[in-house]
């Protein structure tokens, strides 16, 4: 790709771009049929099933099924068409944004109540704010992944957030 | 002639358009917010427009990724709140002013800005919230609206300079319309939020209060910022604050004419993932 | 980096792609029109492209009047001939170039033009009439199409100094591509014709050989022609013509390069309606 | 409307611009969904009732049901939204164009290969060319209604060509 791209040194932060539109293209095409009540029906019922009609990559029906939104974004998903997942789970944008970010439902809300997430040390990659990669996940989860590292396999980028449905 | 007398700012978070439309106006979260727009309520009663020109952007509802316009203006003689995943709001449609919209988008194409005219389109809570917020739970909308929306979505969005030239021809294009319609002109979106990944959650007081200062103050300026600003100072939702160049850029000091009245301004941080900022500007 | 090597300018009549799919290319009628591209085949054929940005109208069928953009990139890995009433031509589907649309999408829009971007989309006649004309009946297209869709059916269409500069903007775009492809620019439609009313029908020579004229050494002048004298002299749908000058603008001369040279230049009345008009320019 | 119209003086030609579009929406809809073979089979088989399906006016019905396209320019249509309801007849843009003049099939064709219309007299209301008001309907048709003229009730501006199906 030749497309100039000065977003890409912001921590925490996927631009939805023509990449990764292209990228996300029927995932995020799979998100907007949830806008339809009785496609929401019919996701509810099986979800697999549902997922399969779609030509989506296995990865991008594994994290939709784990509500790995993190996971949604990093193969081409973007927030405003993965919401009508959450949506059809009745979660509100807030539980959603707060799942990415590995605090519990009650750390993030508390965090917004005192005022949100400060800009500082999280405008660039590199800087020591909550955001930067050597702080995920955030709050409670990352306290316990502290106590109880994962293993070593693990490849994945954004770990399973507490409040994420399975 | 038609005129546009003033210009409205305001979020519109989803959050509180469910907080409104669940009876929760009145529960601490909420009430310090809703009271924010008790000035902008009796203020639009006792101006009310003949048309609301409604700057806002469609959140992945009406546009998909099969089209996706950098502008797009609403020619339609009405338009339905969309379902967007939680059922549609209880509110009423959306009565649009085909006369007034038809005559803008052909204004505005012959200056040079390649507008997608819209015939149908479900409006979702980008362009309901703002209404609700202005207007309370009114049987019908006070007036027509055009609806207006800008790929804020996939990037690249338009530039804040693109954005502050579009008002100019907006307001070139009202003004040519030989009817004497009283028009508003709305910028909505913002203020400073993320809804994605570890950063979510941004907040900057400082940089959305100096996004205040400037718009009323320095709007050609402002407009000038660049996108990679917003995205790190306002999150990556932050971007919406492109809309509101689209609504100063209207007013007539633009164009020569006497400052504005700053008839109101508001901020409160939290609603939701967002902070809520809220200004009114009167032509002089 | 990539590079405009040529641009190719022809007609794109419906009756035509009939004429070529049911055989008839050696009929009296239709003999001289496909004989006049008998040059650009070859041509083709010796300067294969590796991508053809082709830039046509839509015939209401693609867009319908729910939403009609201005103009209108595709970015999509490929695109099935349409069903435009008389069911799909048998021809191949079209193959797109998404990473360079996406790029010349996002270069074009950061240089203020206010671009649709299309995922999806049936083309009709517009796009493979050209195709069909320049390349035979092929098993595949020689190359991938990066369909670029103007309206010229709803007024207000582009002017032809929007389409000029428009065509400049693709040029910078392309050329900031970081792969060494070799793009030609096709503009399509035209030439005189009418095809609603009393004055159906009506063809005008003079103004279509001066427009050819005009087109290979003064199209700076050319783009300030207004669209009332495209219909008053072409026919309510020589407008289409208006696109040629996107092409036109991409070339190399107009940003201070040496001029084209014409490798062919072909006029013929009638096809159905129509007049025909074709050209080959290759950059220097 | 307050439109700039400067092409309001172009003898018989409508521009398809933002007002002919609103007033002719639903009578283009309707020739957009043609494009769908099960659509054009359904209308074939009642076209009444098909077109009751839409919300037309009774003229542009009408106007439909006598294939006269004139008439459904002059009440909103396009051209090339039009021409899907030639395309389900099996007629050709050629076809289709003729039948607005009132000449027959072979005069109108026998125009073209000898060049076509001419612009001079056509470009201004006013003029004296073919396309003027005038002069219509052109061809056998004139030539008839000349010999024969119709009943001075007759209000529609361009009368019925013989080439269109009833
Ligand atoms: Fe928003
Ligand atoms: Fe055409």
């Amino acid at each position: 790709m030749s497309l100039e791209k000065p977003y890409l040194d912001v921590p925490g932060t996927t631009i939805f771009d023509a990449e990764q539109s292209r990228l996300g293209y029927h995932l995020n095409q799979f998100c907007m049929s949830l806008m339809k009540a009785e496609n929401r029906s019919r996701f509810k019922a099986d979800e697999r099933a549902y997922l399969d009609e779609w030509p989506m990559s296995e990865d991008q029906k594994q994290a939709v099924l784990a509500r790995d939104l993190n996971r949604c974004i990093s193969l081409g998903g973007n927030i405003y068409f993965l919401a009508k997942i959450g949506a059809t789970d009745g979660r509100s944008f807030q539980q959603m944004a707060g799942s990415m970010t590995g605090m519990t439902e009650e750390e993030y809300r508390n965090m917004m109540i005192g005022g949100g997430r400060s800009a500082d040390g999280n405008r660039i990659v590199g800087e020591h704010g909550d955001a930067q990669a050597e702080n995920q996940p955030q709050g409670e989860a990352g306290r316990l992944l502290k106590k109880s590292p994962l293993p070593a396999s693990g490849t994945a980028p954004h770990p399973k957030t507490p409040g994420s449905e399975q | 002639m038609a005129k546009i007398t003033a210009s409205v700012y305001t979020s519109h978070v989803p959050a509180i358009g469910a907080a409104l439309d669940l009876g929760k106006t009145q529960e601490p979260y909420w009430q310090p917010v809703f009271q924010g727009y008790d000035f902008g309520k009796q203020w639009l009663k006792d101006n009310k427009p003949d048309v609301i020109f409604l700057v806002f952007n469609d959140h992945a509802t009406a546009f998909s990724l099969e089209m996706i316009p950098t502008f797009a203006i609403g020619t339609a003689a009405e338009y339905t709140p969309a379902d967007e995943g939680w059922g549609p709001r209880p509110v009423p449609k959306v009565i649009g002013h085909p006369e007034l919209a038809a005559h803008i988008a052909q204004s505005v194409i012959q200056q040079d800005f390649d507008l997608t005219i819209v015939n149908k389109m479900d409006v979702d809570h980008g362009l309901t919230v703002p209404l609700s917020l202005m207007c309370g739970q009114p049987e019908a909308w006070p007036c027509p609206v055009i609806p207006f929306a800008v790929n804020v979505v996939q990037y690249p969005v338009p530039s804040g300079r693109r954005c502050f030239e579009l008002g100019k021809a907006i307001r070139k294009a009202v003004e040519s319309f030989d009817k004497p319609l009283n028009v508003q002109i709305w910028g909505t979106g913002g203020m400073s939020h993320q809804l994605q990944g570890p950063r979510a959650g941004l907040i900057n007081k400082e940089f959305d209060n100096m996004f205040l200062d400037r718009l009323i103050s320095d709007p050609e300026g402002l407009a000038s910022v660049p996108h990679i600003d917003y995205v790190r100072e306002a999150g990556s939702e932050g971007i919406e604050l492109v809309m509101w160049l689209i609504a100063r850029g209207a007013m007539s000091d633009v164009a020569g004419g006497p400052a504005p009245t700053v008839k109101n301004r508001f901020y409160h941080v939290p609603a939701s993932n967002t902070a809520v900022g809220h200004l009114i500007l009167e032509n002089n």
